[in-house]
């Protein structure tokens, strides 16, 4: 039990914080937003030359070979500046999956193109019709000679726009939503068949809708075993959840010490507002969520290595619901604190509203990880 | 004591409901059904078929050209317009400005002011907060200067919601500077937006819509006779306006429409291979919403009751516990919305500008604006007095404390 | 829609209110707990004297013919005063189980002694295992000759213990808990193997188990229609609902007058305690959750007369959920601001804090009636 | 960074789970687990027990008998002890008066005092509160006025807990009423119960239950040689009290077991036909409190760890989120247990009586303690410092509002 950064944790965790501090002030953020990607190709240079897009890949593969806590303590960073370059959808979602299901041949040329930052991954899994059943594939993968042709459509793609590859999940057998028969390719964003269509989410990270129509795959890029592709892709989620409960306590952190400063500086019938106590009040309920949810976000993470799934599954789905009920009582508590300035697009908070209501809606919101948990109870 | 609405109520509803239904345009209406906030033309198209209908001015005097409803009636009026769901009228001309020149007006303001404004051919907007004069309303400091048959108009208003849209602007000034009182010395003014000097600047909120504005005033020349009420107690005149009758401040309609959406796309969005609305979790929230929306309603009539009971000529306090509970459910029935969306709800489609780019729309027709309501609806508990300041008000004038 | 009390609503309403005022002290009060049978039958004569007992009575039968209007003020009346009396087992429960199943010979002899304040009356319907399913009754009644033969056990019967006559549920036909086959009995509590042991309840309330071994019943025992008694019983508990939702409501009442004043005159650190913005928020809150509360017990009342049992079953579930979470939170909360002495015997507040909980768990409890509702959803 | 806890903190919570499962009366233990509270001799026999384990002066350095653990033990051995569930150590003893003597005691006191107290053979009692002194503690009334040899006592105490049991009270009495400030002239002095003078009186609480007292001092005769620290300077005695290490003020084995208990008991009891466990409800309720037990669970490992890391020698202000979010699903928790009772857990069953008087217990054996519980529960965020005030402290302590 040590809840102390390393020496190496610390020193990461300075530099990321000093280049933030100086990239991303919400000024440039702004610009950022305002271009046709939505993010610094610049900065994910940065990032490569800091190491970050290699955190968790092995030091064999040119990573850091950092691990889960490393991710933690750098999302949280991201999430306190709203960082909108494709870390998730590459280093955790995409890294995870090649680690994980990649064969020698892949990892050897995927793994170390993101540690350099010049390739980028998508995971493309969910489907419209599937909201968060992560079995609801309907994809298809129809072998064909020694490979096999895609068809089919891929909704809300995080980063899916101006990812290089495509981690896609498909059916090769097994009805529409059963849990056996998806399997797992990497597709080149580039292949004959593969229309991708961007657009920003409401926190003005991108996404896409990607349609795929006869996309024609060697045998290779077959990722993982056939069929038994489900178990992976769940990880992949597991990681994406643990990623982004850290980010939301980093917008949490901010929000909170936004809500602070205004409650102090804010005048209102010649006094600072702060000087009301239900208000004091309001605001110490926020540090108890966010603690609660701090706690949370560290059990993600903390759960990802353990072997057995359905206790690494419960602990995960406990730290979804958590940090998702922490991050709507705060951020909601923080726009109501801001009062009318709270709502408009000019102000930070209501930035890291949107962050942190995006994240609550993917991979399964509070509801549905509470469902899981409530059907384990015995 | 009789809990029932009486047959005579009943039918009133029978009739709103009816002619909303064969009068509202459809393509308004569906626009409204999937969330879509209504554009200029649909409030103004829908408040002139009310005006046509001797409706629009609903809770005006008769001799002003109101229908001279009960306050049960007008509150069932609104709810069923609500819950159409159809384009508000425009509160800043009907149930602001229409009520303070009723009250305030010269003969001659009345009778220039009035019809328009109930036909919507002046688009109204009220200027009252200002940069650091958000609550705290006395501290306003736009100076109206008088210069003859004038008053030249200095300064700033924030949060002029639909500004970019009106003709003219219901402002507080700052008349008299040496006032003792902050109270003192503020008149109430109507500005023709119009008038050179005058500069609108939106204020984007975070569903990305354009709703509020900045106005700048900068030697902006406005006749004497466009003051409403005496020079310098302007501050009645607002006190009028925000004390008015807060009929429908619960906006109780708008959660029920919302609700019934929920279960609407509950419908077609599945969970585990089944349809949403079967979802346990789901119905237990549903079912916790309509109790308290329940509640809301019945404790709406007993204030609106009372109000009609006590001569309807000062608001019940408890008017707070409308607003309190009314945007409390207002908000939760816009995120039960946005959760049964889930991923879906989160893109921004930009389902229009596809349309207009003959391109097919991307995502589901129910989606777009599930998210949008949501952040939209997190300013609910702040306008028109912070839920914080509707608790100080049941504190002051109904505990005691 | 009106609702202003009748002119003789608003008579008996003053009557009433001033013999509580003069009678129901908390001192007086407490003396009646410390008595042998809990309650007063003094007081009960009284009652009888005013027309109370009769209040839902017809007039051919000795009673005022008063509506549930009448009995909601009433029994907000007893709330605010935290009454003992076997009110709602007598009039309420007994009252209604016989105005609705009672035949002309029935009902001739006990409404007019009901009225008159010489035959009290318990409903025996639930059992132990039964926790809140209605139809769950064990207790058999099996045809003996021209009669009945009862066996079994009834719990936590509300005044079960000073009833003359009790109205019993027992399955003449069905499976342990089909709603099919239940009857109901007109019993003497002194009859043949009909034995009783009273107790308290948490809030000084009067209740008993009931065991019956071999009770012989003639024919004309029987109340209302054999093997169809569930209906009949769903609509004394609706009744049961609607009386205690507004007991509820005359208690947050008292409490919340209660803690206004504590608020008010409790000094520390030099200032009332109500100066604290926290805690006049929370008045505030509790205010709130009181009227919406009121607004439900009157839904519960308003629909009793409702014919469609449907509707009616709804409208009285979404107020028993509606007036029990009004109920627990407003308790909870003036228990709260008083602090320690709030937690004391010897102080209101945890009276009625009691009186509140044990109705919470009465006839269904909150999550029960939601989960009725959310059976419904559609 | 590592979660986890180390093989050797799991191995000592191995220990520690052992020793009180081979060592705990069953008696007391099946009493507790219905949820009686100990009785005088279970609190004493537990204590004695754990005492000769070496373990009853669980906080206390080496030299005083304690076993030397790191916060981390510590905190591991009391939510064991409360998890099983066993007698809690008696806190006037453990954790108030023994690092208080350790801290400012003489030679004399604390070799006359501290190996009693660890075994329970003084059973002590705190007289802090006075009527119209709860939480503003420093505008204490009782007085001690010195007269030779002794200090004579006059005034009186209340909400004394557990003084009807109590050999001895530490008490803070006015030993100068003419000092400037309030907090000054206060001392901190040990008495005898038996000492003439002396009079206690029940406070019954709500839950029935005799807990608390008032405790009247009338001439009350104390050896000067009790004093504990200077004359005068008892505030900064009580200071250190009220601000000694908080490791276990969530009270988090209790919350986990009375949710496991209530999981039990769901088994047995239905709803339509089927054990309460499997309705979705009450699942979805367990879930929710599990969710945020395991929240406070890993909170409470980071403010102790903290705590550790920071030499131990003041609290982390955090530990008022620990007493806000503990009381809390304490409160949920007995709430739960008490829901699932239904109606059988309303009556005043009175199981021991019965049985005293050879008559079969009526009611199940789970259910006569779920609604006493719950209620005395509701005192959890009173004592110690409201609630309201844990918040004062956040904000002022951390958030600097």
């Amino acid at each position: 039990m040590d809840f102390d950064p390393t020496e190496d944790q610390r020193l990461l965790g300075d530099s990321v914080a000093r280049l933030l501090a100086s990239e991303y002030s919400f000024e440039q953020r702004k610009s950022l937003l305002g271009t046709p990607t939505g993010w610094s190709e610049r900065l994910w240079s940065h990032y490569a030359e800091l190491g970050l897009l290699g955190l968790p890949i092995s030091e064999e593969h040119g990573g850091f070979g950092g691990g889960p806590v490393d991710v933690m303590l750098l999302m949280q960073a991201f999430g306190r500046h709203l960082v909108l370059e494709p870390y998730l959808a590459t280093v955790v979602l995409g890294g995870t999956a090649l680690r994980l299901a990649g064969n020698a041949a892949q990892q050897g040329e995927v793994l170390p193109a993101i540690a350099e930052g010049s390739l980028k991954l998508a995971f493309a899994h969910g489907e419209r019709q599937a909201r968060y059943d992560l079995s609801d594939v309907r994809t298809t993968a129809t072998r064909r000679g020694d490979g096999f042709v895609l068809e089919g459509a891929k909704s809300v793609v995080l980063h899916g726009d101006c990812a290089d590859r495509l981690v896609v999940s498909a059916r090769t057998a097994g009805r529409e939503d059963e849990p056996e028969g998806i399997s797992l390719f990497l597709v080149d964003a580039a292949a004959p068949g593969v229309a991708r269509r961007g657009y920003a989410l409401r926190d003005g990270t991108r996404a896409a809708e990607i349609s795929l129509s006869g996309v024609a795959l060697p045998r290779e890029a077959l990722l993982g075993p056939p069929d038994a592709g489900l178990p992976i892709v769940e990880r992949v989620v597991e990681a994406g959840i643990a990623a982004t409960a850290a980010e939301v306590i980093g917008a949490m952190e901010a929000m909170q010490a936004m809500t602070l400063d205004y409650l102090k500086t804010r005048q209102q019938f010649g006094r600072p507002i702060g000087d009301n106590q239900a208000l004091q009040h309001r605001a110490a309920e926020m540090l108890v969520a966010l603690e609660q949810g701090r706690s949370m976000a560290m059990l993600a993470t903390m759960s990802l290595e353990e072997e057995d799934a359905a206790e690494r599954a419960r602990a995960v789905s406990m730290a979804k619901v958590g940090v998702g009920q922490a991050g709507r009582f705060v951020s909601q508590n923080a726009v109501q604190l801001h009062g009318g300035i709270g709502m408009t697009e000019e102000y930070a908070v209501g930035h890291f509203f949107r962050r942190v209501m995006v994240i609550e809606h993917l991979f399964g919101d509070t509801a549905t990880h509470l469902d899981r948990l409530a059907d384990q109870v015995a | 004591m009789d809990l029932r609405f009486t047959p005579e109520e009943s039918a009133f509803r029978e009739e709103v409901r009816t002619f909303i239904r064969d009068n509202l345009p459809r393509e308004i209406h569906e626009r409204m059904r999937l969330g879509y906030p209504p554009r200029k033309q649909d409030t103004i198209a829908w408040q002139r078929i009310l005006n046509a209908q001797g409706w629009a001015g609903y809770n005006w005097p008769k001799e002003h050209g109101g229908p001279g409803w009960s306050p049960i009636q007008r509150m069932i009026f609104l709810e069923e317009n609500l819950s159409a769901p159809a384009p508000e009228l425009l509160s800043f001309n009907i149930t602001m400005l229409g009520p303070v020149l009723i009250q305030f007006g010269t003969e001659a303001q009345k009778k220039r002011f009035l019809p328009r404004a109930a036909n919507l051919d002046d688009w109204w907007c009220q200027g009252f907060s200002e940069p650091g004069a958000g609550s705290d309303l006395a501290s306003l400091r736009t100076a109206a200067k008088r210069d003859g048959d004038h008053y030249v108009v200095n300064g700033q208003k924030i949060w002029t919601s639909t500004a970019h849209n009106a003709d003219w602007c219901f402002c507080l000034v700052r008349t008299d500077p040496t006032a003792k009182k902050r109270q003192e010395g503020i008149s109430f003014l109507l500005i023709d937006l119009r008038t050179p000097g005058i500069e609108v600047r939106p204020i984007i909120s975070i569903d990305g819509s354009h709703h509020l504005n900045e106005v700048f005033f900068t030697d902006v020349r406005v006749p004497v006779e466009n003051l409403v009420g005496e020079e310098n107690r302007g501050w009645s005149v607002a006190k009028y306006l925000l004390g008015n009758e807060r009929t429908g401040i619960a906006r109780l309609g708008k959660s029920k429409e919302r609700v019934r959406f929920a279960k609407e796309v509950a419908r077609e969005v599945r969970k585990e291979g089944r349809p949403l609305i079967e979802d346990r979790g789901f119905r237990a929230r549903v079912a916790q919403l309509e109790v308290d929306m329940k509640a809301l309603e019945i404790t709406q009539l007993r204030v609106v009751s009372a109000y009609a009971k006590a001569g309807g000529n000062r608001p019940d306090p408890l008017s707070s516990v409308l607003k309190i509970k009314g945007t409390e459910l207002l908000q939760a029935s816009s995120e039960l919305v946005m959760d049964v969306g889930g991923p879906q709800a989160m893109p921004v489609w930009q389902q229009e500008l596809a349309a207009l780019a003959n391109e097919p729309a991307i995502g589901p027709d129910w989606a777009p604006q599930m998210a949008p309501n949501y952040l939209m609806l997190r300013a609910a508990s702040i306008y028109g007095g912070t839920n914080e300041i509707q608790k100080n008000i049941l504190n002051k004038a109904v505990l005691g404390l």
